[in-house]
């Protein structure tokens, strides 16, 4: 049941290539029938799991690939199999202006079942295994323009995501070695007799392989090849550079804090101090970076990347209020971004602008997108009844029960942030609505809001932060339940 | 004393910007936030077809020893480090040696039973009088049958260097007419003489391997000279007339192979603790010490032909 | 430093010769040299073998008069090897003179680096 | 109970219902017809809200529980006596300006959009006055700065944009730098409902004492923003003179003041038997004298108008901020006072300007001599309202004045008790240096002033009837401060 | 004596033989023989392998009539018999996959010199990896020196050429001081046979006499196995040797030749010296801190590199480091990663020489990168197999590269002052091998509109392409079940002692 919702994904992408499907419509209706299939099972699966775990092959000595379903892999998988049909849906739409959608179809649709893949993994090998071969099946997607630019990026991302895989598998060989088995358990499997006079070490480790899996995260010094992947399609940007990619990112490394390492052992140590710093500069820093940022999609990408450190601050706090903080803004920062990702999306495949400067006046003509998009802007900036305010509201809060003087600080990173975020995002917003007064309407008079198969997912979306930002209630309390360890 | 100052030199100063920032008249986003739109990446592939280039030139610049002054000084670097080295290893080999036992004393490590049996028992063992023919030859073949590989291989190789084709052969037929001794009377007729002299010296030391100091390698190699030397004299239309590419060939061929299947047979049989058939006769004979004599005169004709080989490759790139 | 320095002085010999003709394969740039300096090193090992099998006093290990007594001969070992090592470096350095001819024919120098730097300025 | 929330909800309803109907750029060409029914539309629905307002203000008592944003949030609404006054002041600016506006807006562009947000603000006023709880306080805050963004940037002009940009992250800043000391009230309190004399729980005060006063001082910076105190006071001449003249009357007058009653909100949570005597309290009234100060030196040196009276603003709301940092029941009362008499005639002095702006086109003081012949009522009104601003007796600034100063005198702070009266007093005369000016240049322009281009400008009734209302208001809070004491002494007792 | 025993001496004859019989045979029939010999080897091994599984335990065979410290023996163990079998198989897939490119590189006249240097070479590797005795051993690596020079120059340009001789010097250097050391060993001894050796070995250190000619003759040997094996700094003659040689030498030159060498270099640490005496030596310190440069520099050489082969050649460079840093590591877990890592670079290394002379030949022959562009296209066997390779080398999960990576962690993590250095540069070394791998599979996979070039399709080169399967499949079966081979090679080591 577990390796059928990975395998799935996996066959359908494979047949998509291989079927010589006469109407496009065809294609779409196989490719959706497909996805929202797989994810209906997904649910069901995450609604229904057992404890146990699925084995599906012996690796080497002690080591398999393995999957199971806990708290961690429901909230994960959830999210992922709830954003992919829209995503797949927005992508239909996209695509039509796009070449050699077949390709672009089969990897996007591997990558579905490579992100399940992670999400349902059972120890920490089959992680890291789901997490090499995300690398590798989402470097086509954003290669798939084919222009020098997307060369590069592609190049930029491979160099990056290898390389951080690199110095994960240290973390990776530490658990190996030191710890009673690879399985995730709440509360980390560290040995603490195996571990005894080599915590220097291990911390050490533990700090490389933060920043290995941070990468994906684009943790800040190694942020550099997100904003360069916006190249890819925005369908790409919006679930992977925004969802998929950088939280698997985010996921991996709460899995190491909380399931390998363990909190009690990282706490109060200078490991945390570490990576909690890295963390809390790369939120100023990426917000910096968007507000200087004058590309649309590039711009979102550094939020990305400030958003994503926002979930691994509320990681490192090491606390299970911090990972309830966490994870409130794992899910809730997804929905936020890829509503805003889909908004830019839809501007620059109706119109074909991609810088903020050539927004002027779109707001009255695209007044659904732009209206979204003020929402989602909103709501990262963290407006009180959006869904943006919740999840900082149980950042900020851990990091004020959690009395660690460095969060405190972590805090006033945050505030920082949402102010900047606010600068980058409500001047995209001004734009639109508000050109200014010698503004020639003639220029934007033949644009007009994309059709169904765009607006549903965002309308969608749109709810979602609504209902999120004002009852959150159900959602936070399993994450609370996941951060304790009771689901 | 004070004067005052214009309205440029006034924007300059931190009062003014003070002010400006008090009275709330700075705007800290114009120019800052304000959105300009930024170059669009445009693809460069002449400026990497250049970059090559100029890689090239500097490479070659830094390959041109004649004229870069930093290799010169870093050759001077690398010899200085390398007369250097070599004394430092020259010492330590020097310290290694005084620890080495004393040379000419019997009760070397050397000295063992290995020895011990192969002389004592050689004789009877392998049915050479020359112990160091029974050993190689016989208790250590395996190594020699390496070893006559070896110079297989090297022939080989050589062969690929220096064989030349048809044509290349024909125009170094003529520059080798033109510059190599030819018909000179004084070397033919002291070859007419010495030839013969030096090929049955030859002979009888291969036949002698296993009787006294001597053997395949060494016969062969005093043959080969014989070969040379009657090539010199006679040039390449003579010695065509009895030795050619294909017999060396063929020659080659004939012995490695019986070699190789004669100590097969000699290997399986020991190794499988089975009879050898081969009789070791009577030591002191000619007709004795069982294989050692047959291997001796193949390794004999591959050397001999070998050598003979090498000079007509270096020579003249064929036969 | 140890106390047989002098007894071997064979050795010591063969392992100066050894360093010379290391260095010379080492720091020559002229080929023929290097050949040269190939071909000191291994005779510095032929006579490191002979002076390890030499036994004051004894023979060559060749049975005279059916004398099979280990008091008459030297250790036959170490002349087994040379014979072997010898047969190698005959080869090695066939091979080393050919590989010289043929850069020789084609770039007119023995010298290397000289040749390397004309293999960069053609550029394959 | 639905009051509140009808109060809350339906002006935001309606400005939204403004907004979406008329989002067409062009819609003033459409003609006569559709103006009016847009203006006709506006006031109903000003009237309406208004009622509904001074329904609830009388009506109901007890606070209500909305909904839970996270389990430990609720959105709860209640009305105490702060709240109160606050909400009178903008029950009663708002419709004026409202008014005001429907003449001034004439020539403008996209009217449905401004009348929109106006109507938005005004619910979210509503709901900021109502507030129980600092979530739900802070809200409304944001929501506040997000809505009257627009307002400023209206006219769309380029300055108009930044400056509407520079207010928005102004505020925003400060708004974060007090969502910053939230979090820490969240952790430190049993619950973030507003109370009268602090919530911190006695265990935090002690253990985490010093950094509470930090956390404090940053939540009155932060909130102080709103209210332009003085390291974040720049936005205001920024946006100020930018904004169509009703607006910058909404800003100065009420908008502004939200920072006052969340000032006053925080200070209660804290406690001040926490605060007093700390160096936060010392830091703080130093802003405040600063502002006060610095405010009115500013306003004395600008020449145009409506600046001036943004630096005015900057200046009057740290009288109230000081009145407040004294932390002395006098002097609160006094700073309540100020809010209502500085609410109501820096409204009627920016609607006055609005007038000479829309009927003359004159932005510059110096350009405005002999401006009291051609708008005769117009400065009259703006006089006593000038009058009021410099605290001469029988107006509302006198008054709240007086409790400012008594109570700083009465509070025994070392320095600060003596020095503040002393700044308060030079500012007055340099209030009275930067505004008497233009009344005595107005109505006496001099011997070389031109009388034969002389021309009656006075503008339209829906422009001077709610100049007037005000300018009454000021005065009559100024001559029957007992009227207001009622809901002051509630307002100090209940809070 | 079972009769499988004989297989060693029977593997190593024929081979040998069969380079004596190419010498008199057509290039097709040299070919054909080859071919033959390369795979009843293989098969004999196997059935070696499974013999020595089944019974568990290595046994000697005597070459000629006489025991151990008098007459040659080879032996055989499930190690021994495991690389036999691995480097047939190897060998095979790297002449059949650049057998097309022989016609256009070697002249017609000179094919059956060809395979028989490869022949000879094979019996040299195979003779290397059973022998048991010191002085043959080095006969052997002779020629396999030779023969390897040989195949390097067989094509001749004057690159390969300086290249050859480059290689010579070196190698000449390298068995120079293997001699001296192995005369040294002689002279303490008085043994060449290695397990006589050993024994004298532990007497010599039991009584403390000549600890410095001892460790002096280690040096040497060790030193001279080094430079043979082109660790770090004695790495300069490789790049051109490997990058201009025709492609099966490159492929055979980088994945067999170097680790044959190696797998001496481990017969002696076990089978001569001794694992602890060795381990007691600083020679592992000197061998660990050189295997960590070597993955440090190959890596950045490499990435500097214009030429695709070049890069590859590098790549070797590194990947030498890595086996040396596990043999520095002083423990039988870094041993097992460096024997793992043996069979995973040679599976690897000779798949992507063999891919990129695809990628190569449908750009117009240049290995430049600029010319590359978009190369996988026109070839598309050629990039997926070439983008496994590279992916293996980065070490992604599924591919042998992962194991050895794995291996090596495990095994550092185990040695306390080591651990942290090797890890940190391991991740290091990834990371550049990430950064040339993945541009030129980028590169490879960028799409060009206007190419002067010809793509080329599965009917035109079916055995090409079926080699490149082969390969691939080699690495993933060593990629996932791994645990085999590990197992495999963990007995093995533990037969040698």
């Amino acid at each position: 049941m577990i390796v059928s919702v990975i395998l799935i994904p996996f066959i359908t992408g494979i047949l998509v290539p291989v079927i010589p499907f006469r109407k496009r419509w065809q294609k779409e209706v196989f490719l959706e029938t497909a996805v929202v299939l797989n994810s209906i099972l997904v649910w069901f699966l995450l609604l229904h799991h057992s404890d146990s775990t699925f084995l599906l092959a012996h690796f080497t000595g002690n080591l398999n690939i393995s999957f199971r379903v806990d708290g961690m892999s429901m909230v994960f998988a959830g999210l992922v199999s709830a954003l992919w049909p829209f995503a797949t849906l927005y992508a239909f739409e996209y695509m039509t202006k796009e070449e050699h959608e077949n390709v672009f179809f089969l990897f996007y649709t591997l990558t579905y079942g490579v992100t399940l893949g992670i999400a349902l993994a059972a120890n920490l090998l089959t992680m890291y295994f789901f997490y090499e071969l995300l690398t590798l099946v989402t470097v086509p997607l954003v290669m798939h323009t084919l222009t020098r630019e997307a060369v590069l990026a592609s190049r930029k991302y491979l160099y990056y995501s290898l390389g951080g895989a690199a110095f994960a598998f240290l973390g990776l060989i530490m658990v190996i070695v030191y710890g009673s088995t690879t399985d995730f358990i709440l509360g980390g499997v560290l040995d603490p007799a195996k571990t005894a006079g080599k915590t220097n070490v291990l911390l050490l480790i533990y700090v490389m392989a933060f920043l290995g899996f941070g990468v994906k995260a684009a943790v800040c010094p190694f942020n550099a090849w997100l904003p360069q992947a916006g190249v890819a399609p925005t369908p790409v940007t919006a679930l992977l550079h925004a969802v998929a990619v950088v939280k698997s990112g985010a996921f991996a490394i709460i899995r190491l804090t909380y399931y390998s390492f363990g909190t009690d052992f990282l706490k109060g140590t200078w490991a945390q101090y570490a990576v909690m710093s890295v963390v809390m500069f790369t939120i100023v820093y990426g917000c910096s970076r968007a507000v200087k940022e004058t590309h649309l999609k590039r711009r979102l990408a550094y939020s990305t990347i400030s958003n994503l450190s926002y979930i691994l601050f509320g990681a490192v706090i090491m606390t299970p209020l911090g990972l309830v903080g966490a994870l409130t803004h794992l899910v809730f920062h997804a929905v936020m971004k890829i509503s805003s990702f889909f908004c830019a999306g839809a501007v620059m495949h109706q119109t074909g602008r991609h810088y903020v400067h050539e927004l002027n006046g779109l707001g009255y003509k695209m007044p659904r997108v732009l209206g979204i998009f003020t929402i989602s802007a909103l709501a990262l900036m963290g407006v009180p009844g959006l869904a943006g305010f919740v999840s900082k509201w149980n950042l900020a809060g851990a990091a004020a029960e959690s009395g660690n003087p460095l969060a405190f600080g972590g805090i006033a990173c945050l505030l920082v942030s949402a102010l900047l975020t606010a600068i980058y995002m409500l001047t995209i917003v001004v734009r639109a609505f508000f050109p200014g007064k010698d503004f020639d309407y003639r220029t934007v008079s033949d644009i007009r809001d994309p059709n169904w198969k765009m607006l549903l997912p965002l309308f969608v979306f749109s709810i979602f932060i609504i209902l999120f930002g004002v009852y959150s209630q159900p959602v936070v309390d399993f994450f609370m339940s996941v951060a304790t360890g009771v689901v | 004393m004070s004067r005052k100052k214009t309205a440029e030199e006034y924007e300059k100063t931190f009062a003014f910007r003070f002010f400006r920032w008090l009275s709330g008249e700075k705007d800290p986003y114009i120019g800052n936030v304000e959105m300009q739109p930024q170059k669009k990446y445009e693809p460069d592939h002449e400026a990497a077809l250049r970059r090559e280039k100029e890689h090239d030139a500097i490479m070659d610049k830094v390959y041109d020893t004649g004229h870069n002054r930093w290799l010169h000084l870093f050759h001077r670097l690398y010899q200085t480090t390398s007369v250097l080295f070599c004394l430092f290893l020259i010492a330590l080999l020097l310290v290694t040696v005084s620890y080495l036992p004393a040379n000419g004393t019997v009760t070397r490590p050397v000295n063992n039973e290995v020895s011990a049996r192969y002389i004592e028992k050689g004789l009877e063992e392998t049915g050479a009088v020359n112990i160091v023919a029974g050993m190689i030859l016989d208790y250590r073949a395996f190594d020699t049958l390496g070893e006559s590989h070896v110079l297989f291989v090297a022939t080989i190789t050589v062969l690929i260097l220096l064989r030349l084709n048809k044509t290349e052969k024909d125009e170094a037929e003529v520059s080798d007419r033109r510059f190599e001794p030819k018909n000179d009377a004084i070397l033919q007729v002291v070859a007419t003489f010495l030839v013969p002299v030096i090929i049955i010296f030859g002979i009888y030391i291969i036949l002698n391997g296993h009787l006294g100091p001597g053997g395949g390698f060494s016969g062969g190699a005093v043959i080969g000279a014989g070969l040379v030397l009657y090539l010199n004299a006679f040039g390449f239309k003579k010695t065509e007339r009895f030795f050619t590419e294909k017999t060396y060939k063929w020659v080659c061929f004939f012995s490695l192979s019986f070699y190789c299947l004669a100590k097969s047979y000699s290997f399986y049989t020991g190794a499988n603790h089975l009879h050898s058939v081969i009789p070791k006769g009577t030591p002191g004979a000619i007709l004795s010490s069982g294989l050692i004599l047959p291997l001796n005169i193949a390794v004999g004709l591959v050397v001999a032909c070998t050598i003979y080989a090498f000079y007509a490759m270096f020579r003249k790139g064929g036969f | 430093m140890g106390p047989n320095l002098f007894a071997n002085y064979g050795e010591a010999v063969s392992a100066i010769l050894f360093c010379i003709g290391f260095t010379n394969l080492l720091l020559q740039t002229n080929l023929i040299k290097k050949i040269i300096g190939l071909n000191i090193m291994d005779s510095a090992i032929y006579l490191f073998l002979a002076e390890k099998g030499y036994i004051t006093g004894r023979v060559a290990p060749i049975v005279a008069d059916g004398v099979t007594s280990t008091e008459s001969y030297i250790n036959p070992i170490p002349s087994g090897l040379v014979l072997t090592g010898i047969v190698v470096s005959v080869s090695v350095t066939a091979l080393m003179l050919s590989l010289t001819i043929r850069l020789y024919t084609r770039y007119h120098t023995l010298d290397l680096d000289e040749i390397s730097t004309q293999l960069k300025r053609e550029g394959k | 109970m639905y009051l509140i929330l009808l109060s809350i909800l339906f002006p935001a309803a309606a400005g939204l219902f403004l907004l979406i109907r008329g989002r067409t750029p062009l819609s003033g060409e459409k003609g006569n017809t559709d103006r009016k029914t847009l203006l006709a539309l506006t006031g109903c629905f000003l009237v309406i809200t208004a009622s509904l307002v001074f329904a609830s203000l009388l009506t109901v008592k007890e606070g209500f529980t909305l909904f839970f944003l996270t389990k430990t949030l609720p959105i709860y609404f209640r009305i105490d006596g702060v709240g109160r006054l606050f909400s009178l002041l903008a029950v009663i600016v708002l419709p004026c300006a409202g008014f005001f506006s429907f003449a001034y807006m004439k020539h403008e562009e996209r009217e449905s959009r401004y009348y929109g947000f106006y109507l938005l603000v005004f619910g979210v006023l509503n709901g900021l006055c109502f507030a129980g709880n600092l979530i739900t306080f802070y809200l409304f805050f944001e929501l506040l700065t997000l809505s009257s963004m627009p307002l400023v940037l209206h006219s769309g002009s380029k300055e108009a944009v930044m400056a509407g940009l520079k207010y928005l992250f102004y505020s925003l800043c400060g708004a974060y730098a007090a969502l910053f000391g939230i979090y820490f009230l969240y952790q430190n309190c049993d619950s973030l409902t507003f109370t009268t004399d602090g919530a911190l729980r006695a265990s935090a005060i002690t253990q985490q004492g010093g950094f509470l006063l930090l956390t404090a001082f940053v939540m009155l910076l932060g909130f102080g923003v709103k209210a332009g105190m003085f390291p974040m006071h720049a936005w205001l001449p920024a946006a100020h003179p930018v904004a169509p003249a009703p607006a910058s009357a909404v800003l100065s007058a009420v908008i502004v003041k939200a920072g006052v009653l969340a000032i006053i909100r925080v200070l209660a949570m804290f406690g001040k038997d926490f605060l007093r005597g700390t160096w936060v309290q010392s830091g703080w009234i130093i802003l405040t004298l600063v502002t006060v100060f610095m405010g009115s030196l500013l306003a004395y040196r600008e020449p145009v108008l409506k600046k001036r009276l943004a630096y005015s603003t900057v200046s009057q709301i740290s009288y109230i901020l000081f009145g407040l940092a004294v932390m002395d029941e006098t002097s609160f009362t006094g700073a309540l006072f100020h809010v209502l008499a500085h609410g109501f005639v820096k409204a009627a002095l920016f609607l006055c300007a609005g007038a000479i702006i829309y009927k003359t086109g004159k932005t510059r003081v110096e350009e405005m001599r002999g401006i009291g012949k051609e708008m005769p009522l117009t400065m009259w009104c703006f006089t006593i309202a000038s009058l009021g601003l410099i605290g001469i007796p029988p107006t509302g600034g006198f008054v709240s004045k007086w409790y400012l100063a008594l109570g700083s005198l009465e509070s025994g702070l070392p320095v600060f008790g003596v020095l503040g009266p002393v700044i308060l007093l030079l500012s007055a005369l340099l209030t009275a240096g930067y505004l008497l000016p233009l009344t005595i240049h107005g109505f006496f322009p001099g011997a070389d002033y031109d009388y034969g281009s002389l021309q009656k400008k006075e503008p339209c009734k829906l422009m001077t009837v709610p100049v007037f209302i005000l300018t009454f208001l000021s005065v009559l809070i100024g001559l029957f401060p007992n009227l207001v004491d009622g809901i002051i002494v509630m307002a100090a007792a209940r809070r | 004596m079972n009769f499988i025993c004989n297989i060693p001496f029977f593997s190593i004859l024929l081979s040998l033989f069969s380079g004596t019989v190419c010498s008199v045979l057509s290039a097709k029939a040299a070919k054909i023989v080859n071919r033959v010999v390369i795979l009843a080897v293989g098969l004999m091994s196997a059935i070696l392998l499974l013999y020595l599984l089944s019974t568990g335990e290595s046994f000697i065979y005597w070459m000629g009539h006489f025991p151990a410290p008098w007459g040659n023996e080879i032996r055989a163990g499930v190690l021994e018999a495991g690389m036999a079998l691995f480097f047939c198989i190897i060998m095979y897939l790297s002449m059949a996959g650049g057998a097309h490119k022989l016609p256009g590189e070697v002249v017609e006249s000179k094919h059956n010199l060809y395979y028989i240097l490869v022949n000879l070479l094979l019996s040299s590797l195979l003779a290397l990896v059973y022998t048991n005795d010191m002085f043959t051993a080095y006969v052997f690596v002779e020629i396999n020196t030779i023969s390897a020079c040989g195949l390097i120059m067989i094509r001749q340009v004057g690159r390969t050429i300086e290249a050859a001789v480059r290689y010579m010097i070196m190698s000449l250097l390298g068995s120079g001081l293997l001699l001296f050391g192995l005369c040294i060993m002689y002279d303490l001894t008085g043994h060449l046979l290695m397990s006589n050796i050993k024994e004298s070995v532990g007497l010599i250190v039991a009584n403390g006499e000549y600890q410095i000619p001892l460790i002096v003759s280690v040096a040497l040997m060790c030193t001279g196995l080094c430079i043979k094996s082109a660790l770090f700094p004695f790495h300069a003659w490789l790049p051109d040797a490997y990058g201009y040689s025709t492609v099966s030498s490159a492929a055979i030159l980088s994945s067999l030749v170097s680790k044959g060498y190696i797998f001496l270099l481990i017969k002696i640490i076990y089978r001569v010296i001794g694992f602890s005496v060795f381990n007691s030596t600083r020679m592992i310190d000197v061998l660990f801190v050189f295997g960590l440069m070597g993955m440090i520099f190959g890596s950045l050489s490499a990435i500097k590199e214009n030429d695709v082969r070049r890069m590859i050649a590098f790549s070797s460079v590194a990947q030498i480091g890595y086996i040396y840093m596990g043999f520095g590591m002083g423990t039988q877990a870094g041993m097992v990663a460096s024997i793992f890592h043996i069979l995973s670079h040679a599976a690897t290394k000779s798949l992507l020489f063999i891919a990129a002379i695809g990628l190569t030949d449908v750009s117009g022959g240049s290995r430049r990168f600029a010319d590359l562009t978009g190369s996988a296209y026109r070839n598309k066997w050629a990039g997926v197999a070439f983008t496994a390779g590279s992916l293996s080398m980065v070490g992604v999960p599924l591919f042998s590269g992962f194991i050895s990576k794995l291996l090596f962690a495990q095994a550092a993590v185990q040695v306390e002052g080591k651990m942290l250095a090797s890890l940190i540069v391991l991740g290091i070394s990834t990371v550049l091998n990430a950064v040339y791998f993945m541009k030129t599979v980028i590169r490879i996979y960028t799409a060009t509109t206007e190419t002067p070039y010809e793509g080329i399709t599965f009917r035109h080169m079916k055995a090409y392409a079926v080699t490149l399967v082969f390969f691939i499949l080699l690495n993933v079966i060593l990629g996932v079940s791994s645990q085999p081979v590990v197992d495999m090679i963990g007995q093995g080591l533990a037969m040698f002692a």
